[in-house]
């Protein structure tokens, strides 16, 4: 037995042996997820359980390395834990932004004594952590943004506005993009670090069409932010955002998913063998489908293998989100009036709607399908102008 | 006809247009909306309809109507359309009104003053699964004493609980996939044997799922022939389809041109949005698009309106191009306003919600291209 | 009886007497087509007399006044007789350059004399004309011409070079702009008239994808042009060229056709019965066509009656020469393996093919899709920006 | 497997880059054309594709040959879809030694030296309708003698009239409609009540009409079993399904190459065009549609390879995915050269032939995409 093969079995007896039936069910809605963190109230002991028995074992961030929290598997190993837990059906331990966005930034670019520090804590779910990027009027266009750090010796003060913060009022922690030089556009912009229970912090939710409100206003009133929770370089923040942006593309891209292969449609024949024009455009959708499962894979070994465009995120993420739009266009036809339903039992209150609703979202937020084709038209396909 | 307005229906898009955009634009569906009203839509904006003529717009002149046609009927369906004004409109003045048109007298005057006076709202309850299916009706109606018994399940009866009648599609023979063997009734409230559940859908209108256990009519409930039905149904649906169509040409117009506008104001990269030639583009498609289904509409308008053979044909096509090109418009009204698009602050957000309904309301753009290509021949 | 159905029952009648009963069969190719003009061969002697006849009687150009070879038709006439001659199955008598384009500009801009002497000419089918527009490198970038005449008192010695001339070959004539203002872009541009026999006058045929040559690059090496050639106001030639490209659009467009609204999709009934998602693209590819065929009828109404907007020709251009191609494109799949050969027999000498490439140049010439669309973003929905 | 070449295929891959491209450039398909050749293809360049080891990539090492998978075939085969370099590789070298790998000892004696010295071309006589559908096949093979008499016609037989051999699917029993009761023969040229008629195709390959005319064959010129043959035929077809869209992805990216460098260099406007951002997201998106394809292929090929239960539902997929971005990469390639795309002078129109070939051969999108369909059960 090779000694990949070797550790899928004893990763499989790992799993069987801890994680509970109760997360090996399908996951029906957002209260399902473990988000973690100082204030998340598990929803059952078993969800509680299976998070710190993974926490221990590294299997919450099974890539990162032992010291910060992981479990220090190869891309190789940690592929085939993926695969057993989707063989067994377990639900994700821990879903966070520390894991899939701040994470990587910090393996990157942060100190030795942050890695220790944050890493560990995100690993074992204790602090959530939301993303402070956009602001009210910058939009795509994020070197416009206005919030301001006045430099004060040891520490930032910081004042401004944020938008689109992710969960911003259950977050602990906020990893923020702060103007830290109003000289320089590009270059005057740092990364920095603060707990959301700061005084001067405060946080409104935005209410969105679906209904829900999973982002938030978030406003900064004299903040204080010592100077050691800065990540990367003063004024250079620019380069752990984009590293992280790049990250968050793959996430909504939908790659960090099961493989997303099944089709829909076969769960819908009855609907569509009655529709055959609707049939058409399923059948159209799963050869696109299953296309972008093959691209996410290849994109994925090559990413892994230093072959991909540094750029080529940015193709994903537009090619993963123009996608998961049409599919949920497709749900709500298939659905039919009885998807239309928005508050009703039936409907699961409204669940494909909302969740239709909801994706109209991907193509904009993480940055806009247009600033996506910017990108690769600028970047990867070296077209000419400005 | 000439495919432009006359100076009558000129007049009364105008009139329209003001009327909608004074006494029922958006904001007044988002009162409605917000304070949750059980019927989606305001009792008293009704009969300010019927004060302006257009609940009995396609009634004939003889039974006190205003005698017009379907172009007319679709002017007042563009402003309902571009100011998501909630009414039972569609269904009680265009689609029940164009079946209760073929139906005896004494139908005629029980329900058409009721209209006329924006007193009386109609409920279809045509559907039976999840999709839009008229020839797989199952629902029964036996004969029984002097009429009917009635028995089965109705869903997407759009303002069914607020509605004084409902017009019920049912089988008198036949199998379901039959288009023989129909019959429409015409069900009063509260009749015995009816039960109803209301569910507010995705653009905030009501939507009844309607049980009908073992409901008993007189023979005086039929509304056309007996085992006849399927032609007055296909008037029915003939008139709601190409209404729909138009109240999307409204929806899909009024997403537009707050889209537009939005590109000509919003600044990005320190220019005016609308200057990047990517975004230029796929307005002009957009524009396109929307200018088609405009016109296809008013095709099938007049071709209804003439009582043309090929009307049938212009009407799915209509339908079809009408829902393809709004969806067309909300989805790129959405994404082009960017994160505030999202917001339910902002109103193309309830663009995109109430074209869903419509789309889906008297059968999707793929069901009538379907219809088109059988019609076709292939 | 109204008068229009009085008109109605004459043409019939006249249609009957005198349209032979060769030119009421379907046309087959272009060699069927009559394009009249100094070497013209008639395919046969019904071809010429059917020219002939409605040339005298004013029918090869019905709506054009009486003393200029027409028969002074108003529009509902012109329309009554092409209803009617579309219902016996009439060929056109005269296919010419000359009607479409360049009659339509002398009407608005010629001077009484030029009217009667090339009007008449056009409508009698004596001389064929071409249009010289485009020059290599200039694409849809007109004004950057290169064409120059110099003025030489009573005339201008023109020198330069065209291409996309179409059947520069055949014709007799050449409309033509060229540059007579060095200094001025947009103003130093007129429009020119003359014969192509003229020394220093050549053409070379362009071979196409189709494997037909229906355009030629045409040189011009000191041509003498008399300045009474001119059409229009010196260097305004840009007003009569963009005239005439909105006429020149709406026949590309195709919506001169014959309504055009039969579905291609019941001759290939069998194929489609088996082939379910291509029986879908038809059926969607119909209700397009249908639209279109409502949208061109909307806009000549709207057209006639001046509330069209003066540029949205661009946009019946632009949505017409796309919907074609997409048609061809349908043909070529439900014509399969058969549709692909190229000089068979079988195939009626490839003309599936040739026609589907023939149909990717509509989206070019007369203004490509991408100008139409900048022309309807600026002119019609005003958008900002150069 | 990983989803990347590893270094013996990437070496294939620069090798068989270097040799299309020099052997094999589109100016020696010009030449073949412009000569009107009755093959379509030059036998000295077939013989070049034995001497690199091309043709036999796919026949086992036992057999002589490279002993390779589809993936390796596909890279060979992206390499001359990028030069339309004219060969009968695909129906030869892979779709029918496909077949031929199922076939007894004694055929493959027979017909693998020839393939491996680039001297045998095999036909593929499948197809008897306009389109594709080989469950439909009604060739009759009867019993007489000690073989079969075939009898029938084919079409889209490329190479036919060049070909050694055609593999012929006829019907040793069941109706026209069954998989059940097919049977694959090798038909030597020649052979007795077989008539050809070929005609030049768009992209001036050469595609023969074959009459069977009762063709006497002996019992071992059948391959694989007898009322067996649709499992030999389903390989022979997804190895020519997934081999026809990796020739699809060299011809999508040599037509987006060409067209890209297009854009960089052509002047309009005071302009480089590919300065204007509405081509710019046009590039963007079909750069996007092109790499999924290449994907998707890859994966297709790679399921083949590893002999894996899904490997019919995603060759379907690929097939109908590269179709689709080929013929998008080459409708945009024409549009954006602007009229000298029009021209036969430039190569961009040759693409164009040529996706539409092989856009149809072994089945259209539109038909592979209706499998997945079926095989994703609805």
């Amino acid at each position: 037995m090779s000694e990949l093969e070797t550790f899928r079995a004893e990763a499989r007896a790992w799993l069987e042996e801890n994680c509970p039936p109760e997360m090996r069910t399908p996951v029906k809605g957002d209260e399902d997820v473990c988000w973690g963190g100082r204030n998340f109230k598990f929803q059952s002991e078993a969800q509680k359980l299976w998070m710190e028995r993974c926490a221990a074992k590294g299997y919450t961030v099974p890539d990162w390395p032992k010291a910060y929290g992981g479990a220090g598997l190869s891309p190789q190993e940690a592929k085939v834990l993926r695969q057993e837990m989707a063989k067994l059906g377990c639900r994700s331990p821990l879903n966070s932004f520390g894991i899939w966005m701040l994470g990587p930034a910090l393996l990157q670019f942060g100190t030795e004594e942050q890695k220790v520090h944050y890493l560990n804590q995100i690993a074992r779910g204790e602090i959530r952590w939301c993303q402070g990027y956009s602001e009210p009027g910058s939009g795509s266009d994020l070197v416009s943004m206005q919030t301001y750090g006045e430099d004060k010796g040891d520490h930032w003060v910081v004042n401004g506005q944020k938008i689109w913060t992710s969960y911003a009022d259950q977050a602990d922690w906020i990893f923020c993009l702060v103007r830290t030089d109003k000289t320089n556009k590009y270059q005057g912009i740092s990364f920095l670090l603060f707990d959301m229970e700061t005084p001067g912090v405060s946080t409104k939710p935005i209410k969105l069409i679906s209904g829900n409100s999973p982002f938030c206003e978030t406003f900064f009133d004299n903040v204080v932010v010592p100077k050691h929770q800065i990540v990367g370089e003063l004024n250079r923040g620019w380069d752990v955002a984009k590293y992280l942006l790049g990250h968050e593309r793959e996430m909504i891209s939908g790659m960090g998913g099961d493989g997303g292969v099944t089709s829909i449609g076969a769960a819908m024949k009855a609907v569509l063998a009655e529709e055959p024009v609707l049939r058409a455009q399923m059948a159209l959708f799963d050869v696109d489908n299953l296309t972008f499962r093959a691209h996410g894979e290849r994109f994925m070994d090559e990413w892994k293998t230093g072959k991909a465009h540094p750029a080529y995120s940015n193709l994903m993420k537009y090619v993963g989100t123009e996608l998961n739009k049409k599919r949920n266009e497709l749900v709500m036809s298939i659905g039919g009036s009885q998807a239309l339903e928005w508050e009703s039992e039936r409907s699961n209150g409204g669940s494909k709607a909302r969740n239709w609703l909801r994706t109209k979202a991907n193509s904009i937020e993480g940055g806009t399908s247009e600033v996506m084709l910017n990108v690769v038209s600028k970047r990867i396909l070296e077209m000419p102008g400005a | 006809m000439a495919m432009t307005l006359n100076d009558d229906q000129t007049m009364l898009r105008d009139s329209a247009r003001d009327f909608m955009a004074s006494e029922a634009p958006v904001t007044h569906f988002r009162k409605f909306r917000d304070m949750g009203c059980k019927d989606g839509f305001s009792h008293d904006l009704w009969k300010q309809f019927a004060e302006m003529g257009f609940t009995g717009i396609l009634i004939p002149e003889a039974d006190g109507g205003m005698g017009m046609g379907h172009i007319e009927a679709g002017i007042v369906l563009e402003e309902i359309g571009r100011n998501l004004s909630p009414s039972p409109f569609l269904s009680t003045s265009v689609a029940a009104v164009e079946a209760l048109k073929l139906a005896d007298k004494g139908m005629r005057e029980r329900w058409f003053p009721g209209i006329l006076a924006g007193e009386t709202v109609i409920g279809l309850a045509i559907d039976e699964g999840v999709k839009h299916r008229p020839e797989k009706i199952a629902c029964k109606a036996e004969r029984s004493g002097n009429g009917f018994k009635l028995s089965g399940h109705k869903q997407f009866v759009l303002q069914g609980t607020s509605s004084d009648m409902l017009i019920v599609a049912a089988r008198t023979a036949g199998a379901a996939g039959e288009t023989d063997g129909l019959t429409l009734f015409a069900v009063e409230k509260g009749a015995a044997g009816m039960s109803m559940e209301a569910a507010r859908l995705v653009d905030s209108a009501m939507a009844a799922h309607v049980t009908l256990d073992g409901i008993q009519v007189d023979a005086d409930a039929v509304i056309g022939e007996v085992d006849g039905g399927w032609s007055v149904l296909g008037k029915l649906l003939d008139a709601g389809r190409v209404g729909a169509a138009a109240e999307m040409v409204g929806v899909g117009s009024g997403a537009m041109d707050m889209t537009f506008e939005y590109l000509k104001t919003r600044k990005q990269f320190d220019r005016v949005i609308g200057e990047f030639q990517a975004l230029q583009h796929r307005a002009a498609h957009l524009y396109g698009e929307m200018e088609g289904a405009r016109s296809i509409v008013l095709k099938a308008q007049s071709l209804m309106d003439d009582g043309h053979a090929k009307a049938e044909l212009y009407v799915a096509a209509a339908k079809a191009k009408a829902g393809l090109a709004c969806n067309l418009a909300v989805r790129e009204g959405v994404q082009m306003h960017g994160g505030i698009g999202m917001t339910d602050e902002y109103d193309i957000g309830l663009y995109m919600k109430r074209d869903r309904s419509l789309n889906e309301f008297f059968g999707d753009a793929y069901y009538h291209a379907d219809r088109v290509a059988t019609m076709n021949g292939y």
